[in-house]
């Protein structure tokens, strides 16, 4: 592991890295439940990646004070209630824009409020954990998630349903099959294996170790027992 | 659905080597080598013929023992002998050739052994599914009477003994008796072996008789060689050791064959597909595709499910791959895991095509030492043992129960 | 009454194999409940669900039953199922960390507690009986049904973590990504069965 | 002279993978001949071109994972001749296409390939194009016709008998054309009498054993004449059942992939009832008028299941009869 190599790379793949190769929902798969069931339109897309940046950022702000100043216990009571209303507000908001979307999503607006990405970064935060890096990180890794939402998004509505954005384009041959839930594992996990050839061609382990001490998660492969 | 599979039952390729005489091939030296009966005194026959046998170092070729224990052992104790040419391997007849033409002398080292053991019942073991000899083996011989063992390789998985029960009963190699025969009659130590040269590179196979010590080559010299082999194998054609140096390998007592084979390149590396052949084919009913594949990705610790201890290292799930992987290599190495004999995880390619990166199984017979300056005519006896270890006669048995 | 108890079975039934929350939906797909460690903290995460979301059960069925047509549903019908399952997660930690005999299994319920509580397939269950306008008796069974179909889940992927740990799965497969595709293709095999009628 | 290690033993059985992969290939291409004869040669270049798709695919994959590709594994050329046997002859060359791209770089690569494949390819891909082109998929062309080689659009395409079954009618054709295959129906799996001619060529060479297809065939025979889905009564329905939709053909080339089966032979026979049981569920409350290849997809996942409960029931019976060895040592994680 050249520490030049790794040096160059942080200087230029910095903004990759944070979007899309490092993003913590790709290398330890938070917010999964939304990539694989409700990327099948652009619109949607939209819809949830400003939601979670709603409740996101919203919920690592009042955490922090949580963290600085409740007792351990209550915490995830405090950051639940806060996504919850967040949560609510945002939906409020987006039924004036997308509310064909906002009926579509149906429950998937409501489960934003338990999304995988807020509860596991709001519990990892601590007493002495300054406000502006994790505030960065946290706009990141939304902006992470909305990218990838885009991608698949795109990915499965011009395949699945001929169109973008709600407008009808030509397309080769439709695979209704795409929009199907099942399609949305298979091609998060290809997403997956990308980002970890990714990852793997362009600096070895040295980075995704250490998002994965950001995220404070080790994966797991391959340690279990017959 | 049959657990434990009667084996398989392969083409015995022993002609022509079996139909040939015994050519003596020894060494002027050790062959007129002469016991001293001064050393000798003791009171009844019995004790007389295990210290002769002990004096004349005779090693049963079937299992490496000496001959002199077995016999005190079963002194007075086995109620039935029986003398062991059951030759399952292909290319080998090392011993049923022997049988066929020094009949006396194994008559006699079967008399021997009754009056130690003081029994009377006697039988002679053979293999049946050999199918291509062109002289057929009768009945009796010398007024004994010819077990035959059916069944497919390996042989002594079968069950074909069943009528004589559990009786005690003493198992000896065909060329153990002879040269026991030899030591009582004429006070010949035991110096040669007999063995099998065979392979499409030996221009005339034939069964020898050859001086313990004389090396690989040299024997191959003797029956002449066509073509250059690529490999040369000593012992049976299932279990053998497939040696690199010729000229510093010693025939030792337990060399039952030794086979020179030349053949094009192996075949290309096809990955396992899970057919299911090797699991159908195991006598110990193992599954030797999922030990090959945890062994493969070095996967130990899901051993203790699939039992590889109880691999006897015949062979068959390698032969009957159709995808000519290792599968028996790998078993071999998770049984000696198994046993604790190595440390797992020694190779580290996680690629299950990568064969062939662990050690050989554990051949039926010793490594032959690479030792030249050992003077030839000093037979290498195999290390002492305590009489205590494995004292039961049935331990030796064709059927163990 | 046994009309509800059929009622109850049906219920958990679709619950447990048509609707999986995991297989059918995606729902609950967290790393830290798709690797579980064994099969005994794959039964503790179970268990914990399905105990949260069958006390949680009542109060959530007693509220879809005041609200029934009230305008003002689908705005305060989240904070009162989120409200009632806090509730749950509360006194359950109370009391299961602090009056339980059995410190270890204490520790283990503190540590897998959050995870099996804040939970999307949790969450969904009750969205979803509150958009089918279920009885008492079908939001019970749907609740215990997903409880089920979760502890099945990861139970499924426990094994084919398993399996898929002796087979040469390429590097860049290994982990997550095999595991995702693994659970697209049975994900594939149960829309088979229960074919497009996904209710939302 | 050089000499090379080798480990025992050195002598090999002759038969090799291409030998079991080619007895495969020897009996799809029986099925070929046939649909060509009802088809005409559209059914061939179907066959050809799924064949090249998937070889391409597996090629190109092994490319992209700089592994060496074994051109002599025929399981590429298995699965594209596999692929358009259960589709009708007028099927589209695109949709073929997409079946063939799923079953390779969906359900064999990411897996590691030929031999580590925890689902069966062919299904795989069958599935993915009945979800896509549900009535593309199961509207066939009437009984030998034949069909131009490329557009199919101004042919009536009919209902299969399987469908008829689905709905809950009485198929109307009599035993004879049932046996030899003259209704509409997939490209491979009408002519009965070829399939069961294939079995018994397969059972014959040893590369399918008898006992899965066997317990298989024996379940859903029991099944279908304990509930019949036709007016037809139980025999009747034991007959359809067997005989409609792709059953048969399943039972045989993707019921008998080595790779997706489990090996012991209790493991076998328990699998095979086990799948003719979950066939008949889709059958009867599936959506899709053939769900063999969904349920064997959902049975594939539990071979490992299968395959343990086998290992276990053996260890048992081994230890029972050898007894434990001395010495031996409960091993470590690597």
């Amino acid at each position: 592991m050249e520490l030049s190599k790794v040096r160059r790379y942080r200087k230029r793949h910095k903004l990759i890295a944070a979007l899309f190769s490092q993003s913590p929902v790709l290398i330890i798969g938070l917010n999964l439940p939304f990539l694989i069931a409700t990327s099948v339109s652009l619109r949607s897309a939209a819809a949830l990646s400003l939601e979670l940046l709603v409740v996101h950022m919203g919920t690592m702000a009042v955490a922090l004070l949580a963290a600085r100043y409740c007792p351990r216990v209550v915490r995830p009571v405090i950051n639940v209630a806060t996504s919850t209303l967040l949560m609510m507000v945002a939906r409020l908001w987006l039924t004036v824009f997308f509310r064909g979307v906002v009926d579509a999503l149906g429950i998937y607006i409501y489960l934003m409020a338990v999304n995988g990405m807020t509860l596991t970064q709001t519990n990892a935060l601590t007493k002495d954990s300054h406000p502006l890096p994790v505030l960065r990180g946290a706009f990141l890794n939304v902006a992470g998630f909305s990218v990838l939402m885009f991608v698949i998004s795109f990915f499965r509505e011009y395949l699945g349903s001929g169109t973008l954005w709600g407008n009808p384009v030509a397309v080769f041959l439709r695979l209704p099959g795409v929009l199907v839930p099942f399609f949305g594992f298979i091609v998060v996990g290809f997403l997956l294996a990308g980002a970890k050839v990714l990852n793997k061609k362009l600096l070895g382990l040295a980075l995704r170790e250490r998002a994965l001490r950001e995220a404070r998660f080790s994966i797991i492969e391959n340690d279990v027992v017959l | 659905m049959p657990m434990f599979s009667k084996g398989i039952v392969l083409s015995q390729h022993k002609e022509p080597a079996f139909s040939k005489p015994v050519v003596r091939f020894v060494h002027p030296q050790t062959d007129s080598l002469k016991l001293d009966l001064k050393q000798i005194a003791v009171q009844t026959e019995q004790d007389a013929i295990i210290e002769l046998a002990r004096l004349a170092r005779i090693v049963d070729e079937r299992d490496g023992k000496l001959l002199y224990r077995k016999l005190r052992r079963s002194q007075g104790k086995a109620k039935i002998i029986i003398a062991d040419a059951v030759d399952d391997e292909p290319y080998v007849s090392s011993r049923i050739g022997p049988l066929l033409q020094m009949g006396e002398e194994v008559a006699d080292g079967l008399e021997l052994c009754c009056t130690v053991a003081g029994c009377q019942e006697k039988r002679i073991m053979v293999y049946k599914m050999i199918t291509d000899l062109e002289t057929r083996i009768s009945h009796s011989i010398q007024k004994i009477k010819v077990m035959r063992v059916r069944g497919g390789y390996p042989a002594y998985q079968q069950k074909r003994l069943s009528h004589l029960g559990d009786m005690p009963r003493l198992v000896v190699g065909v060329g153990a008796l002879i040269h026991l025969a030899r030591a009582v009659y004429q006070q010949k130590q035991q110096s040669t072996v007999f063995l099998t040269v065979a392979g499409n590179c030996v221009a005339c196979p034939m069964n020898l008789e050859v001086s313990l010590g004389m090396t690989v080559m040299q024997v191959l010299e003797r029956c002449g060689l066509t073509q250059q082999p690529t490999r040369v194998v000593c012992g049976g054609s299932m279990t053998g050791v497939s040696i690199l140096d010729t000229e510093n390998t010693l025939i030792t007592h337990t060399t039952r064959a030794i086979l020179a084979v030349r053949e094009n390149q192996r075949d290309a590396h096809y990955t396992c597909i899970g057919c299911g052949r090797c699991e159908q084919v195991c006598p110990s009913g193992l599954n030797p595709m999922y030990i090959h594949r945890l062994v493969q990705t070095n996967y130990y610790a899901g051993l203790p499910l699939f039992d590889p201890q109880f691999c006897i290292g015949c062979g068959t799930c390698s032969y009957i791959c159709p995808s000519k992987l290792e599968v028996a290599t790998s078993v071999a190495t998770a049984k000696a895991y198994a046993l604790g004999q190595v440390p797992g995880g020694e190779e580290e390619d996680e690629a299950p095509e990568a064969g062939a990166a662990s050690p050989s199984p554990a051949p039926s017979e010793p490594e032959p030492n690479p030792s030249r300056e050992q003077s030839p005519d000093i037979p290498s006896l195999p290390e002492e043992e305590d009489d205590a270890q494995d004292d039961d006669l049935l331990k030796d048995l064709p059927n163990a129960e | 009454m046994e009309n509800s108890f059929l009622l109850f079975i049906s219920t958990a039934i679709v619950a447990l194999a048509v609707e999986n929350a995991v297989l059918a939906r995606g729902l609950g797909t967290d790393n830290r409940s798709l690797f579980v460690k064994g099969p005994r903290s794959g039964l503790l995460m179970g268990g914990i669900f399905a105990w949260i979301i069958v006390w949680s059960a009542f109060p959530v069925s007693l509220t879809n039953y005041l609200l029934k047509g009230s305008p003002y549903v689908t705005v305060v019908r989240a904070p009162i199922y989120l409200a009632s399952i806090l509730m749950v997660y509360t006194l359950t930690s109370v009391l299961g960390t602090r009056h339980l005999k059995n410190r270890q299994l204490a520790e283990e319920i503190k540590q897998a507690l959050p995870v099996a509580t804040f939970n999307s397939a949790l969450f969904s269950a009750f969205f979803l009986s509150a958009s089918q306008n279920f009885f008492f008796s079908q939001t019970l069974g749907y609740a215990l049904g997903s409880a089920v179909g979760y502890t099945a889940a990861i139970f499924i992927i426990y094994y084919a973590r398993k399996r898929l740990a002796i087979s040469a799965v390429p590097r860049a497969f290994r982990g997550l990504p095999i595991l995702l595709i693994y659970l697209g293709l049975l994900s594939l095999a149960l829309y088979g069965l229960i074919g497009h009628n996904l209710p939302t | 002279m050089q000499l090379k290690q080798y480990p025992a033993p050195h002598i090999r059985m002759s038969q090799t993978t291409r030998g079991v992969m080619a007895d495969a290939i020897a009996a799809l291409s029986f099925l070929y001949a046939m649909a060509f004869y009802y088809h005409g040669p559209r059914s061939l270049v179907l066959g050809l071109f799924s064949v090249f798709v998937c070889l391409l695919c597996d090629i190109l994959c092994s490319a992209i994972s700089k592994k060496r590709y074994n051109l002599r594994d025929f399981s590429a050329v298995v699965t594209g001749m596999i692929l358009p046997l259960m589709m009708p002859a007028s099927v589209e060359y695109r949709i073929v296409a997409v079946a063939g791209i799923f079953a390779i770089v969906v359900a064999k690569v990411p897996f590691g390939g030929v031999g580590h494949n925890v689902f069966n390819p062919a299904a795989a891909g069958f599935s993915f194009a009945a979800i896509c082109f549900e009535d593309a998929l199961f509207t066939y062309p009437p009984a030998d016709l034949k069909l131009p080689l490329w557009q199919t659009a101004e042919f009536t395409l009919a209902t299969s008998p399987a469908f008829v079954l689905q709905l809950g009618g009485t198929p109307g054709y009599d035993s004879m054309s049932m046996l030899l295959g003259k209704y509409p129906g997939p490209m491979g799996a009408t002519n009965i009498l070829v399939l069961i001619a294939c079995l018994i060529y397969l059972v014959s060479r040893g590369t399918v054993r008898w006992s899965m297809p066997v317990s298989f065939f024996a379940t859903v025979a029991v099944l279908a004449f304990a509930f019949p889905r036709s007016a037809a009564g139980g025999l009747a329905s034991v007959g359809f059942e067997l005989a409609t939709g792709l059953l048969l053909f399943g039972g045989i080339f993707l019921l008998g992939d080595p790779v997706t089966t489990p090996k012991r032979e209790m493991s076998k026979v328990a699998f095979g009832i086990t799948s003719g049981v979950m066939v008949m569920l889709f059958r009867h409350f599936g959506n899709m008028e053939e769900g063999i290849t969904f349920a064997l997809l959902l049975m594939n996942a539990a071979v490992w299941g299968f395959d343990m409960v086998g290992e276990r029931i053996a260890r048992w019976m081994r230890r029972k009869k050898l007894g434990t060895l001395e010495g031996e040592k409960i091993p470590k994680k690597a």
